[in-house]
């Protein structure tokens, strides 16, 4: 097999495969989580569940306040870092936007390559970092899982591989390019069942926890 | 008589399971963070007091039971049953080392409400007979006694009596179409004698006609604490029928930051069906009538003096504000913790823990976080509105040698109330 | 222009460089042309007075040339110079004893002499092949009534070594096209036992076929080659990096259709589909044309010619990043799929915890209590 | 000396004494309801507040003591309430009002505080022995204060009477 046919296989039948695996996996998840729905509040309420739970899909975006902000400090520089890294890397590049585009026929516009370039070595660096805190702080590798370091590996891979074609490192692009693909499909196919889905369900969380909060009249 | 079983148990913890449940789990991705906002966890350093952990066996309930993939695993032999000795083992962290003061649910990136679980963690843990004795004493005693400690009317009337000769005041019982129906806490029967001389001022200054029922005083629920949803019905039920029958129009729950809870926001959903009157807590109807101009105090503590805010009634009961209005109506130089209102951080004895002598050792130890708060502060007086957080707090300080006195809020503004003469009486001092 | 109809002119002896020099190439421009070829096979600048002498002594090989299911265009390529040129005259002084387009005899006579080429130089003849092979039907294909396979079996047979020229000889090529009706395959696919030397393209640069060669003159050896076949020195440049429009992919700028702005200025036609990234060839840098330009720089993007199966990489105006194939359709039955799944297994938990409520006991204050007093 | 008949008059008499005879006082009323106690801390910290010429660290000192024995002697939420131990809980608190130092006790009124204590003890006591008899505690502290107050030994002070 030549690199051509590998990176021909995989953005054909390789990547289609694990997109319809993704995308059923998560629909899946999605569904068995709101079908179990929550029972209405019959207590008198304070405020809009809705409405809180709404703004509380915002607000978790940012830590509770300073001195959480503080207390969690690697915790959340490396996690903003990794994630905004994660994020300019897999929609603001413009290979990525297209393939978006062919999906959902929106595009916008890329960044240039060198600055997405520089977010994919931010994403890495703070997920070496990470994952090296995962290990060594007492308190996250107590809480670790092998789900923890497998959902590292299929995240980090991407990002590597990626890295490397676009600067055509240590295999022919073609190649390299194909196993970015097929990295990208093993984090599509792995993605549903592990905690990778919080990426989906943590809306869900936000909500119902600021409707939870927001119908006691909390604002959070 | 039946017997706990750990099928009993694990019944009802798949009763428990419900979407929020489902995304909370899902969304889990072990950062570590509820940890860092969890006193139990700051003051041990043990990583076994993680909040998010100490659901695991309801995680893995729900994920055998509840996922796709889990159902596999299952089949699988991969995901074995929940047994009655992991139960027991949880026993320390799901009761003895969370106070369910919601601090973790605040800081949560990904929005889990880890209370909201352990909450309902807890009735699989009762039902399958892993609740701590302390916990079943005084949820027996709720129910069989009607106080979780023990009181009787007959205490309370004394109570009533020593109010009347020291004020002139009756305290009403059993007075059909109230405006309110007070319900007190156990603790304020026993320990705190003053909240009713208090409140009987208060509320005769204000001109409100209100009333304690003699068939349901006890304002406390300790079936929300030990987690037994069914107790816990029938503890509101016992109060909801007495508002019924009386025909109040409000329900004011004491300093006490449970009850507020149990009867305010679960109350409703344990009948099974919305009340025909109003819930408020002290605090808020206290705001209410300093609003109305009813509650007029004269003069101002001079003391430095800060709140301590009780979990159930600011982060988990919504009431922030009344507290604060209240405090600044009597005192000129009140301070706020570094952390406070919906942030603050819990006294360590709530959710039961106080009940639980098997928590002793690990609740004084929590205190740390409550003193270092305090001395960075450097204030007079500690003012707080929940009985359990009181007796925590003056624990604590004696037990560190700090020099603080606790003073509950309503007692704060009692003594500063501006009483007119009524006709019958003479001038007071 | 170059033909073969020279040959019987020419003495089998001749060295190449009595040939250029009768052709009035001055020793200057041979020079040049070794220095040139020398730094496109990426040898050192000590080895141009190397590849000089080897190549002004060079003794004219036998060369076989079998053209098989092409459509010529890699010899057009070769021929199609617009002056004389020193590749086409080092072409010209090859033995092209076989070459059934540019060949005066035909016929049997053109066999026969194919045959004599094979007979004289067993071991030692230079075989070459464009196009590609049919295996679905060996009458898809045929020379003089002989199959392509067969032929090509032949002939390489008796030969020193086997260069395929453009992509289908070298990777099936356009034949070689999903769905393949003819079942055409490479040579390599065939011949298992001969160093073959692939020069793909559609066509392949006319330097690089003349450098191929001039490396075999040189050093009677055929070049590096990469992973399939390919020889280093030409092909181990990524078009991509070499694109003069390089500059604009890095700063975003791209044109979105062929007539927009981005188009006129210049921009990058990544999302134009083109295959750039994913080519190896030297078209960036050796151009067309005696160095006119290459297809990007005419401001279409590169179809990536040389790599194999070119023609199935999605469409030539498919973006390279875009998934081919089913795509959509996948995810609208993952959807389907999800769905379906998910509301059985909603269902199931949901009956389940129905389950368990209609078997609750109520829960009271004697129950509470393992040891069973209280 | 009018006749102490009614906590207002009580409470008036007590405001009106100067703050060593409102423990001296106190301290009278305390050691009505002390055999309610077992706890020896509590019976120091009367022997201290009784002494006429007691120093002001020997009040803190007993302020520290009493402050110890009503944290521990307290019923805690939740637990099952044994009323003899709340009566000498509520002993040790009117004893721990009585030698305050001026500012210390939060309670509103401090020297009320121990009165109402004390009645909250002979309360408890009276719950543990479930014998359904009357709290005459009040009535007590009256006859207390009124001897207090007409014994010219004990009110020396600056009784504005």
């Amino acid at each position: 097999m030549s690199g051509a046919e590998f990176l021909l296989w995989m953005r054909g039948p390789g990547i289609s495969f694990a997109a319809l695996f993704f995308i059923a996996g998560v629909v899946l998840r999605l569904i068995e989580i709101l079908m179990l729905g929550r029972t209405k509040n019959l207590a008198e309420l304070r405020g809009s569940g809705s409405t809180a739970g709404m703004r509380t899909i915002a607000t978790r975006f940012l830590p509770a306040d300073a001195n959480t902000f503080r207390r969690s400090l690697p915790t959340i520089v490396l996690g903003y870092l990794f994630h905004i890294g994660l994020f300019v890397v897999i929609f603001l590049l413009t290979p990525h936007i297209k393939l978006f585009q062919s999906v959902f026929h929106i595009g916008w516009p890329g960044l240039p390559t060198p600055v997405v370039d520089f977010f994919t070595v931010v994403a890495l660096v703070s997920m070496l970092g990470l994952l090296w805190r995962r290990v060594s702080n007492r308190l996250l590798r107590f809480l670790s899982t092998g789900e923890d370091y497998l959902s590292w590996a299929v995240t980090f891979m991407p990002l590597l591989t990626g890295y490397l074609s676009y600067h055509h490192l240590l295999l022919p692009y073609s190649w390299m390019l194909g196993i970015h693909i097929l990295s990208v499909a093993l984090l599509l196919v792995i993605f549903p069942f592990t905690k990778l889905m919080h990426s989906f369900t943590l809306f869900i969380a936000r909500y119902y926890n600021g409707a939870i909060a927001g119908e006691k009249g909390v604002q959070q | 008589m039946t017997q706990p079983s750990l099928e009993k148990g694990v019944n009802i913890l798949r009763e428990q399971i419900d979407g929020p449940v489902a995304a909370f789990f899902s969304s889990c991705v072990h950062c570590g963070m509820c940890a860092e906002a969890c006193l139990f966890y700051t003051e041990t350093g043990d990583p076994k007091y993680t909040p998010i952990h100490k659901l695991e066996p309801m995680r893995r309930l729900w994920e055998r039971e509840f996922t796709f993939a889990g159902r596999i695993k299952k089949w699988l032999g991969l995901a074995p049953p929940i047994s009655d000795e992991e139960l027991e083992q949880w026993q320390p962290v799901v009761y003895d080392s969370c106070t369910l003061c919601g601090r973790c649910s605040m800081v949560c990136p990904v929005g889990n409400d880890i209370t909201y679980m352990i909450r309902r963690m807890r009735e699989g843990m009762a039902a399958s007979g892993n609740a701590p004795q302390g916990l079943i004493g005084a949820t027996t005693r709720a129910v069989k006694l009607g106080s979780p400690m023990g009181v009787k009317l007959a205490t309370l009337e004394a109570q009533a009596r020593h109010v009347k000769i020291s004020t002139g005041l009756d305290v009403p019982f059993d007075e059909e179409g109230a405006e309110y129906m007070v319900v007190l806490s156990s603790m304020e029967v026993v320990n705190y004698p003053e909240y009713l001389e208090a409140i009987t001022r208060i509320f005769h200054e204000a001109g409100k006609r209100w009333t304690i029922s003699t068939e349901a005083f006890e304002a406390t629920n300790s079936g929300i604490q030990i987690g037994v949803s069914d107790i816990a019905a029938e503890l509101v039920g016992r109060i909801v029928a007495a508002a019924e029958k009386l025909q109040v129009k409000t329900v004011i729950t004491p300093e006490c930051g449970h009850a507020y809870t149990a009867l305010r926001w679960e109350g409703p959903n344990l009948i099974g069906r919305p009340f025909l009157f109003k819930v408020r807590h002290i605090l808020e109807v206290l705001d209410d009538l300093r609003e109305q101009g009813l509650l007029q105090t004269s003069g101002m503590e001079n003391d430095r003096i800060t709140f301590h805010d009780p979990c159930q009634l600011v982060r988990r009961g919504g009431v922030v504000d009344p507290p604060r209005n209240l405090l600044n109506m009597v005192s000129n130089n009140f301070v706020e913790m570094e952390d406070h209102g919906t942030m603050n951080w819990c006294c360590g004895a709530g959710g039961g823990v106080s009940a639980n002598e098997a928590a002793d050792e690990i609740r004084l130890k929590a205190f740390k976080r409550k003193k270092a708060q305090l001395e960075s502060l450097e204030v007079e007086t500690l003012v707080t509105a929940c009985a359990n957080c009181r007796i925590q707090l003056e624990e604590g300080i004696e037990e560190n040698e700090m020099e603080i006195p606790v003073v509950g809020i309503t007692e704060m503004l009692a003594a500063h109330l501006v009483e007119h003469p009524s006709s019958d009486e003479g001038e007071q001092p | 222009m170059t033909a073969i109809k020279a040959e019987s002119r020419r003495p089998a002896d001749e060295t190449l460089g009595e040939a250029l020099r009768s052709h009035g190439i001055s020793r200057r421009g041979f020079l040049k042309f070794c220095a040139t070829t020398a730094s496109l096979m990426a040898l050192p600048p000590a080895m141009i007075p190397v590849v000089a002498s080897a190549l002004e002594k060079a003794r004219r090989p036998s060369v076989i040339w079998l053209s098989f299911q092409e459509c010529t265009g890699c010899t057009e390529s070769l021929t199609r110079s617009h002056a004389t040129t020193i590749e086409s005259l080092i072409f010209d002084h090859i033995s092209l004893d076989y070459h059934h387009t540019l060949q005066a005899a035909s016929g049997t006579a053109a066999e026969a002499a194919r045959e004599a080429a094979m007979r004289d130089n067993h071991g030692q003849y230079l075989l070459i092949v464009d196009g590609s092979i049919p295996l679905g039907n060996p009458g898809y294909s045929t020379i003089a009534g002989v199959s392509n396979l067969d032929m090509l079996r032949e002939t390489a047979e008796g030969a020193a070594g086997i260069i395929a020229i453009g992509t289908c000889a070298a990777y099936g090529g356009l034949p070689h096209a999903a769905p393949n009706p003819t079942g055409a395959v490479s040579v390599s696919e065939i011949i298992t036992d001969k160093p073959i030397v692939n020069v793909p393209g559609c066509p392949p640069i006319p330097v690089v076929i003349t450098g191929v060669l001039t490396h075999f003159l040189t050093f009677g050896t055929l070049p590096e080659l990469d992973s399939i076949g390919r020889p280093m020195a030409f092909y181990g440049q990524n078009i991509h990096d070499r694109c003069y429009r390089r500059s604009f992919y890095d700063r975003g700028l791209f044109a979105e259709t062929f007539d927009d702005e981005g188009a006129r200025k210049g921009w990058c036609l990544y999302k134009l589909g083109c295959k750039g990234p994913v080519t190896y060839n030297a078209c960036a840098t050796t151009k067309w044309n005696n160095g006119t330009s290459f297809p990007i720089e005419s401001g279409h993007p590169c179809l990536g010619c040389s790599e194999p199966d070119f023609w199935d990489m999605g469409g030539f105006y498919r973006t390279l990043s875009m998934p081919t194939g089913h795509f959509s359709t996948a995810l609208g039955y993952g959807v389907a799929i999800g769905a379906a799944a998910g509301l059985a297994s909603a269902l199931l938990g949901r009956s389940e915890r129905d389950k368990a409520r209609s078997a609750h006991e109520k829960v009271s204050v004697d129950d509470l209590d393992k040891g069973g007093s209280s | 000396m009018s006749k102490i008949d009614s906590d207002k008059v009580l409470r008036q008499a007590l405001h009106a004494l100067v703050p060593e005879q409102q423990r001296l006082l106190g301290t009278r009323l305390v050691k009505n309801v002390l055999p309610l106690t077992d706890d020896e801390r509590v019976q120091r910290i009367i022997e201290t507040a009784e002494k006429a010429d007691v120093s002001d660290d020997e009040l803190a000192e007993a302020y520290k003591l009493g402050r110890m024995a009503v944290v521990e002697s307290r019923t805690r939420c939740g637990a099952d309430c044994n009323w003899e131990d709340q009566a000498a809980h509520f002993v040790a608190r009117a004893a721990t009002a009585v030698v305050a130092p001026p500012g210390k006790c939060k309670a509103p009124d401090p020297p009320w505080q121990a009165v109402m204590s004390c009645r909250m003890a002979r309360d408890c006591a009276i719950l543990a022995a479930d014998d359904g008899s009357e709290n005459t505690e009040a009535e007590a502290q009256y006859d207390i204060a009124e001897n207090f107050l007409n014994t010219p030994n004990s009110a020396a002070g600056d009784n504005h009477e």
